[in-house]
């Protein structure tokens, strides 16, 4: 691509949703909806175009190097791409819903788009920029934005929510802050006081020659600030109250692109400290907050009573596996890492709109008292017993594919005893997760369910990531597998 | 061959009922009474042959069929146990688990005769019967397994032949104990006290007569006949397995071409009279019993059938350590 | 006073006011000594920055200053107001306890640094330990007091914390993240400031004992 | 022409279940013509299977999905009977269900059942992990979706969820067995890991066998792994349970049959030892259940775990032979398990469809409420009767062959003199086991066909039955005739099975077995069954030569008119096995006895005696408790306080630091 293009897209993707967001906030409810969208689909069109090349070929560098995309960052875009269409396709719906029964009035509904716009815009950023430092701010810009949608709905239980993911978050990043400050430390030393001394391309070129002790001091404060904004235990205590209290397009953009940028920027680290260090230091801790990860999620998705927490925790186990992928490393287990992000963050887009819907058209959100969602709200029932099918790992579905794939690697890299605790657990968090499923699923329902509006776009956001899961599933497109292939060379360094 | 087979059939055909009133006939005598002859059997089965049969309008084409194939199932039994000599007439066959698979058929036809009619009386005696075998077969099994695997085959005609080689030195401690298992299992194969009572029609103490209550007429015959046979076919394979001595072995010579030739005749007529009295002996033992011992509680019934169990488990204990 | 000189005695002041931090149990003070603590440690740059004539330094001091020493007390302020009760009644840490808690805090700063002995930036041996324990005083203040405003008075001084850090390892980190930095934490304040009025509003109270059923 | 013409009709195969799963969305009305296609599907898949076991095998590469993991197949020996089994009892299934009201309730079942048969298919030719893995996790989901159906009550639900739970957790060993496998083999196919788990220590073989037998007895239904199948079968239309207990059940016998003994190749002693002690407790406790059992369905279902018992035993005698290195022993064993796992497909099938029949047609599986139905069900009453004698393991039909060679296996197996005796022992015990189980197998179908079929119908929906329409007849017809062949031709199918086990071992290069199993003893059905009909029919003849006509006349009860209450219902004829078996059943007893007012006679009596399955109350109901408790527990660490959660975090942080001190 002319690079007259190339900087034009870059510039788009990283002042665009700013400046739309802006407008979004001031213009009356009905516009706001136009913009707040249109700013989503373009940032997303505009990002994904810049980066495919880099994920299928060479990186793409853009404005003097402040951009710079590989197969990873690439992958990265897809992912908060399409997830930031589903949520924005599925908002609709869901201010119908919720000005209808007096959650939201017009105002708040403007300040949804321009936020949703402002937070899309800023995970965007996120896999775009060369810079630790920048890409730091863009992840606390991003936590702070989200914290105002999670309590946007006024009610106690959000404020609550917000609350705990604005103080949570803070100090989690805070650490993520002092390792990104040790890095910077670290390479000044080598590179000098330029700028350059945070762009991860520089440090990862140089990273042998970086001092270790500072080094291995910054991989761990950034496994903690990163940890906590991915979501992995035990820093994951604000998880389940934010996503659950959160308009679903909200906690659908939370689970599906924020976790997988915050894996996104931890991967980074764990590049240059594996470079650095050996990969002794970064397979051990992750694998251990992976499996710790996983073993907190199956008790709270057994004995869940509520559908969005049901939801969270199983964000918790997935994004503990994606951690243990990360920690095995190896071509296989990364590969499926890289599979197993695109494939989450669909499925749990489409499950949290449809869970959505299911907690409006039931005015419940315990479990107990949701059955009968097949007849009660097919569209919403069939979607979410679907998408459950697929997030527990069962065939059609792509993670079924990556699971296996990571549990092999594991094996392969000589991780045996954990890949094979993990799929024991991997098997009891299903099996919790089929159980709440099926109450809710089968049985005829407790109230009469309002009919919800077939909302044509609601219902194209639900179906179409399950139907790309599980197409992923059963046929990897040779583009999309080749893909993967270079996100796992990318990720396994030159150890491979 | 053909002359074993219809020596041995017409032989077993014409005397299984005589063995059936010496039986009863020693009950009566060892009770201080007269009792009937030794041929009524004879009377029994000639009287109904000729009566007309009365069947339940509850009762289905079952009930026309059943005793038909008890009997033939008895019959093809006869015919496949070693009793005059030491191969059966079908030797080439079967072998002993098919025989008992044979028994098991005829058992569940039995009971499912004992359904058709409708009548509680014929649905208690089935259910007994089942239960009472399932206990049975364990022990009847593994007991007769003890001589299979020291024979090295499960061939009745092969098991006895290597019985008779061995002579006296038969009769070591798990061969004994396997003898006994099976003396116990018999008894309750046969019907015989202490765990089911021949001759007699009351309801609730009925087992095997139960099942044949509302058959009449030529079919009452044929089921009566068939219990008969059954008991020559289970003292037979006691004989061939336990005691196979003086049954008709084949030629000492082997044949030109290495194959046994059919026994000679005189051989054959020594094996009757041994069989004869082997079964008498046998007939006796039953009467004994039959006279002596009354009818256990059937709660009980299990404890027995389990020693019959534990007799054979160690018997075949035993044949591993001790040279059988 | 040479730069080493000045960045010295700032220290030997943030940490004093950390200490203070600790103790105190009116949140009005507390709000003013965390900005006297971030406009203290702007006064260190922006002298240590001219001292060595790099402008990055000083617009970095500027910047502390401007945002967290004036505009985050202005949100507290004012959130101080919208509720009645200004004082921590009862945080989870007795007055004995938070004592003996702020002297620990200095001398694990003190070990931390030694046992660590990589060496920053000239004065860095004083500034390092007084920005490890102002991280510390930071998370102890979030994880004992109450009152919604003292958490964040509890992150700003985290946060001043891990500025001095930054100050004293390599002079900060370049001017394009610090204004970034500068900019989030001024936000996350504004967040704070926004769902304090909407907890009172809605809740009626400020205190985060009202923030606890969320559970399982 | 020996290649082609395998991937050729696979093709075919998997064309004809596409098409019925694309034709069954058009909507119910195309319901009949997607059973048809998926009906021609299984023929393709017998046909399949029938030139695999002549033909040499083929590879098939369908394309790889991530990384190393593709989805190979390859159609050897091995597979061909399975495929055989599956394609007649899948024809069977598809036709009955075209005569079937709830043949294709729905578009769910639609794509459920071709894709149900297709995983199967694709199971018994996987030849890399992965694709084994696809095909066994898409045949739970299908068969699952199968179970539940479009409007499923709350036994239904709760039955599916144990069924997929219990399914997906055995699965998850499976995975870590394959991964633990193929770990230095790179997951390339079957045939490199089968180099690699020689290579591997005894301890990690050790834990791989626990593993894959963990994985493969949950899906057979060994006990105490079978608790989800006495509750799916009941629930899925009769046409799915055949389907499930002839052939999907016999995934598991197929897993341990390619893996453990294929791939993972022999091992200690204790191997065969454990496979023999489960294959007898579950023959054993399997019979025992169906005995008491009253609803018909649960019976079958409780009678194929004693049949999957009886198919581990010959298993466990495979093993053994593998292990003290006597091929013979080994082929007489597998060969035993091969044949009566093709036997229990047809005659479990059989006995599903016609029990789907009288469900039909009278609407209840309670055997207490049936009674009767030969009158009215002539043609289903005489299809249950093959089936039963079959399963009663009686001579000269399908049943006893294949249990017949079990016994000579475990008796070849007992004499063996390189086995070591206490492993001789528990094969001579396994023989007793394998008689009693046998012995109770014959009471509980006896009980079942008698109480269903003969006699007074004991509920008026009984009495009005009619006999079901021509194709569900036609269906079970079909595997009547497949059961009395196989009965009668036991001779040639025994000797084909050691053919099959021989030659599905040779590309392994460990001489797995001999030439044709070698048997202790003789037993040649043909002989056997004409020497029975011709007897037979000499004695019909001489009981009808001038026989006196027949008199039909009420059946006497002491003098009151006989009604069905005189009856012996299922309940009360196995009550004599209940007491017997006291201490293992536990029977339960509640008797009411409502009197006149006022008056010493009883009006009306209730009487209900139900029998505690010990491995569930013992085994799983604490421990699903005891996890539901841990997990109460653990919501603990999330109670809400803001200020302790940042402890967490610090705390975790100072952990990390002091674990990544250098």
């Amino acid at each position: 691509m002319s690079d007259t293009l190339v900087t034009l897209l870059a510039l788009l993707v990283l002042v665009g949703p700013a400046i739309g967001g802006l407008v979004a906030w001031f213009v009356p409810a009905r516009l706001a909806g136009v913009i707040g969208a249109a700013t989503i689909v373009i940032a997303s069109v505009a990002a994904t175009a810049l980066a495919v090349p880099g994920l299928v070929d060479a990186p793409v560098v853009a404005l003097g190097g402040l951009v710079v995309v590989d197969a990873l960052g690439g992958l990265i875009v897809v992912v908060v791409a399409s997830v930031g269409l589903v949520a924005a396709l599925g908002t609709p719906a869901y201010l119908d819903h919720a000005r209808a029964d007096g959650g939201l009035d017009a105002r708040d509904a403007a300040r949804l788009w321009a936020l949703m716009a402002w937070f899309v815009g800023g995970l965007l950023a996120v896999p775009l920029l060369d810079n630790l430092g920048l890409i730091w701010v863009a992840i606390e810009a991003t936590t702070v934005v989200s914290a105002l949608l999670v309590g946007i709905t006024r009610t106690p239980a959000a404020i609550e929510a917000a609350w705990k993911y604005l103080i949570l978050g803070s100090v989690g990043v805070g650490f993520a802050l002092l390792g990104t400050l040790l890095a910077y430390a670290s390479s000044v030393g080598v590179l000098g006081e330029t700028s350059d001394a945070l762009a991860w391309t520089r440090l990862l070129a140089v990273a042998p020659s970086l001092d270790p002790a500072l080094v291995r001091l910054a991989f761990v404060f950034a496994l903690v600030g990163y940890g906590t904004k991915a979501g992995f235990a035990p820093f994951h205590t604000w998880l389940p109250d934010a996503h659950s209290q959160a308009p679903s397009p909200v906690s659908a953009t939370l689970s599906g692109a924020t976790l997988a940028v915050a894996l996104y920027a931890l991967a980074r680290f764990t590049q240059v400290t594996t470079m650095t260090l050996g990969a002794g230091l970064p397979s051990g801790l992750l694998v251990t907050l992976g499996l710790l990860s996983l073993a907190v999620a199956v008790p709270f998705i057994v004995a869940q009573g509520d559908l969005k927490r049901l939801l969270a925790y199983s964000s918790i186990e997935h994004l503990g596996i994606c951690a243990l992928a990360l920690g095995f490393g190896g071509p296989l287990a990364l590969s499926g890492l890289a599979l197993h992000l695109v494939a989450h963050g669909l499925t749990k887009a489409s499950l949290f709109l449809s869970a959505g819907g299911l907690v409006e058209s039931g005015r419940s959100r315990r479990i107990a008292r949701l059955g009968g969602a097949f007849v009660g709200n097919p569209a919403d029932g069939r979607a979410f017993v679907g998408g459950a099918l697929l997030l527990s790992g069962l065939p059609p579905s792509a993670m079924f594919v990556s699971e296996i794939a990571i549990i092999f690697g594991g094996f392969q890299r000589g991780w045996g005893f954990a890949a094979g605790l993990a799929a024991i657990l991997l098997a009891a968090a299903a099996a919790g997760m089929l159980f709440h499923v099926a109450r809710v699923a089968f049985g005829d329902p407790r109230r009469p369910p309002i009919p919800r509006g077939r909302r044509a776009r609601h219902l194209v956001a639900v179906g179409a990531p399950l139907a790309l899961t599980a197409l992923f599933g059963l046929w990897v497109p040779g583009p999309l597998s080749a893909a993967l292939g270079r996100v796992a060379q990318v990720l396994g360094g030159t150890g491979g | 061959m053909i002359a074993l087979l219809l020596l041995q059939g017409s032989l077993v055909l014409a005397g299984a009922p005589l063995f059936a009133g010496v039986a009863r006939r020693l009950k009566s005598r060892l009770q201080y009474r007269h009792g009937p002859s030794v041929w009524q059997p004879y009377r029994d089965l000639w009287k109904w042959w000729s009566k007309q049969a009365v069947e339940s309008d509850a009762s289905s084409p079952l009930t026309a069929a059943a005793p038909v194939l008890v009997l033939a199932t008895m019959v093809a039994a006869v015919l496949m146990v070693p009793l005059v000599a030491v191969d059966s007439p079908l030797s080439g066959a079967t072998d002993l688990l098919v025989i008992v698979g044979l028994l098991a058929l005829a058992r569940m036809v039995l009971v499912l005769l004992a359904f058709d009619a409708g009548s509680a009386f014929g649905g208690m005696g089935g259910s007994r019967e089942v239960a009472i075998s399932a206990l049975v077969e364990p022990g009847l099994v593994l007991a007769l397994s003890v001589a299979a695997a020291a024979a090295g085959s499960t061939d009745l005609s092969v098991i006895s032949a290597r019985g008779q080689a061995l002579g006296p030195a038969l009769l070591s401690a798990p061969m004994l104990l396997a003898a006994a298992a099976f003396a116990i299992v018999a008894v309750a194969e046969t019907g015989h006290a202490p765990i089911d009572n021949p001759d007699t029609h009351l309801e609730l103490t009925m087992i095997h007569e139960g099942m044949l209550l509302e058959a009449s007429g030529r079919r009452l015959a044929m089921l009566t006949y068939a219990g008969h046979l059954k008991f020559v076919v289970v003292v037979s394979i006691f004989m061939a397995v336990f005691l196979p001595f003086g049954a008709a072995a084949p030629a000492a010579v082997p044949g030109l071409d290495g194959a046994a030739i059919d026994p000679t005749p005189l051989a054959l007529l020594i094996g009757v009279a041994v069989a004869a009295v082997k079964l008498t002996v046998a007939t006796l033992a039953f009467g004994l019993l039959d006279a002596g011992l009354t009818k256990m509680r059937i709660l009980v019934l299990p404890s027995l059938l389990g020693l019959a169990t534990l007799l054979a488990v160690t018997a075949v204990a035993a044949s591993l350590w001790l040279p059988s | 006073m040479t730069a080493a000189g000045i960045v010295g005695a700032v220290a030997g002041l943030i940490i004093v006011l950390g200490i203070a931090l600790v103790l105190t149990r009116s949140i009005g003070r507390s709000i003013l000594l965390v900005a006297t603590q971030s406009i203290l440690a702007g006064v260190a740059a922006i002298a240590v920055g001219s001292a060595l004539g790099q402008w990055q330094i000083v617009v970095g001091g500027v910047l502390a200053i401007g945002f967290k020493g004036l505009a985050a007390p202005v949100f507290l302020r004012s959130m101080l107001r919208s509720t009645a009760v200004a004082v921590e009644r009862r945080p989870y840490l007795g007055p004995r306890l938070s004592l003996l808690a702020a002297i620990a805090i200095v001398f694990v700063a003190a070990t931390a640094t030694a046992d660590i002995g990589f060496t920053g930036t000239p004065g860095a041996e004083r500034a390092l330990p007084a920005a490890i324990a102002e991280v510390l005083t930071g998370l102890l203040l979030v994880m004992t007091r109450r009152k919604v405003m003292s958490l964040l008075v509890g992150l700003l001084v985290f946060e001043n914390g891990i500025a001095l850090t930054a100050f004293a390892l390599t002079y900060g980190m370049p001017f394009v993240v610090e204004l970034g930095i500068a900019f989030d934490l001024l936000v996350a304040v504004a967040v704070g400031w926004v769902y304090t009025r909407r907890m009172v509003a809605v809740l009626g109270t400020a205190s985060t004992d009202s923030l606890r059923n969320l559970r399982g | 022409m020996n290649g082609p013409g395998m991937d050729v009709s696979l093709t075919i195969a998997l064309g004809f279940l596409a098409l019925s799963a694309a034709v069954s969305l058009l909507g119910p009305r195309a319901g009949k013509t997607a059973l048809a296609l998926a009906a021609l599907g299984s023929v393709a898949l017998a046909v399949v299977g029938g030139l695999a076991a002549f033909k040499e095998p083929v590879a098939l590469h369908f394309g790889t999905i991530l990384g190393s993991l593709s989805v190979d197949l390859r159609y050897d020996a091995l597979a061909a009977p399975f495929l055989i089994a599956l394609g007649v009892v899948g024809t069977a299934a598809s036709i009955y269900a075209m005569g079937h009201h709830d043949g294709m309730r729905s578009r769910l079942d639609g794509v459920a059942y071709p894709a149900f048969l297709a995983s199967l298919g694709l199971l018994f030719g996987a030849d890399t992990a992965f694709a084994f893995l696809l095909a066994w996790e898409a045949m739970a989901l299908s068969s699952a979706a199968l179970v539940f159906g479009p409007r499923p009550g709350p036994t239904t639900v709760r039955a599916g969820y144990v069924y997929l739970a219990l399914t997906h957790l055995a699965a998850a060993c499976l995975v870590a067995a394959f991964a633990l496998l193929g770990g230095a083999a790179g997951h390339a196919d079957f045939a490199a890991m089968r180099e690699a788990a020689q290579a591997l220590d005894p301890a990690a073989r050790d834990v791989v066998f626990l593993l894959l037998l963990v994985g493969f007895a949950t899906k057979a239904g060994i006990v105490p792994l079978h608790i989800w199948l006495p509750r799916a079968h009941p629930e899925a239309p009769s046409h799915v349970s055949a389907l499930m207990s002839g052939v999907m059940v016999k995934a598991g016998i197929f897993g341990v049959l390619r893996v453990v003994i294929g791939i993972l190749g022999p091992g200690p002693a204790w191997w065969a030892l454990a496979v023999i002690v489960l294959g007898a407790g579950s023959a054993v406790l399997g019979a025992l259940y169906a005995l008491v059992e009253r609803d018909l369905k649960r019976l079958l279902a409780f009678s194929t775990i004693e049949n999957v018992g009886i198919i581990f035993l010959g298993l466990g005698v495979g093993l053994l032979g593998a292990t003290v290195n006597a091929p013979a022993l080994t082929t007489l064993g597998l060969a035993a398990a091969l044949v009566h796992t093709l036997n229990h497909a047809a005659f479990k099938g059989l006995l599903f469809l016609a029990a789907g029949s009288i469900q039909s047609a009278t609407g209840t599986r309670d055997l207490d409420k049936l009674g009767g139905l030969v009158r009215a069900m002539p043609w289903t009453a005489l299809l249950f009767g093959v089936g039963a004698v079959a399963l009663a393991g009686v001579p000269p039909f399908s049943g006893f062959a294949g249990e017949w060679l079990i016994f000579q296996s475990l008796l070849t197996a007992g004499a063996a003199t390189a086995v070591d005796p206490v492993i001789r022992i528990a094969c001579l015990l396994a023989v007793g086991a394998l008689a009693l189980s046998v012995g109770l197998a014959l009471g509980a179908i006896v009980k079942a066909s008698g109480s269903a079929f003969l006699a007074l119908p004991r509920s008026p929906r009984a009495g009005a039955a009619l006999e079901v329409g021509r194709l569900e007849r036609a269906a079970a017809a079909l595997l009547a005739l497949v059961t009395l062949g196989a009965g009668l031709f036991a001779g040639p199918i025994r000797a084909l099975a050691g053919t099959i086990v021989e030659a599905s071992s040779r590309p392994t290069g460990t001489t797995l077995g001999g030439s044709a199993p070698v048997l202790l003893g003789s037993y040649e059905p043909i002989v056997v069954a004409s020497v029975l009909a011709f007897i037979v029919v000499a004695a019909w003849a001489i009981g009808r030569w001038r026989a006196a006509p027949v008199r039909r006349a009420p059946t006497w009860a002491c003098g009151i008119a006989p009604t069905a209450a005189h009856e012996y219902t299922a309940t009360s004829f196995d009550k004599p096995a209940r007491l017997f078996f006291e201490p293992i059943l536990r029977p339960v007893r509640a008797r009411r006895v409502e009197f006149e007012p006022g008056t010493p006679f009883p009006h009306r009596v209730t009487y209900r005696s139900n029998v505690d399955h010990l491995v569930e109350s013992r085994l799983y109901v604490p421990l699903h408790r005891a996890s539901i408790a841990f997990a109460q527990v653990a919501r603990r660490l999330q109670q809400g306080t803001l200020q302790l959660y940042v402890a967490y975090t610090v705390v975790a942080l100072v952990i990390l630091l002091v674990a990544a001190r250098p």
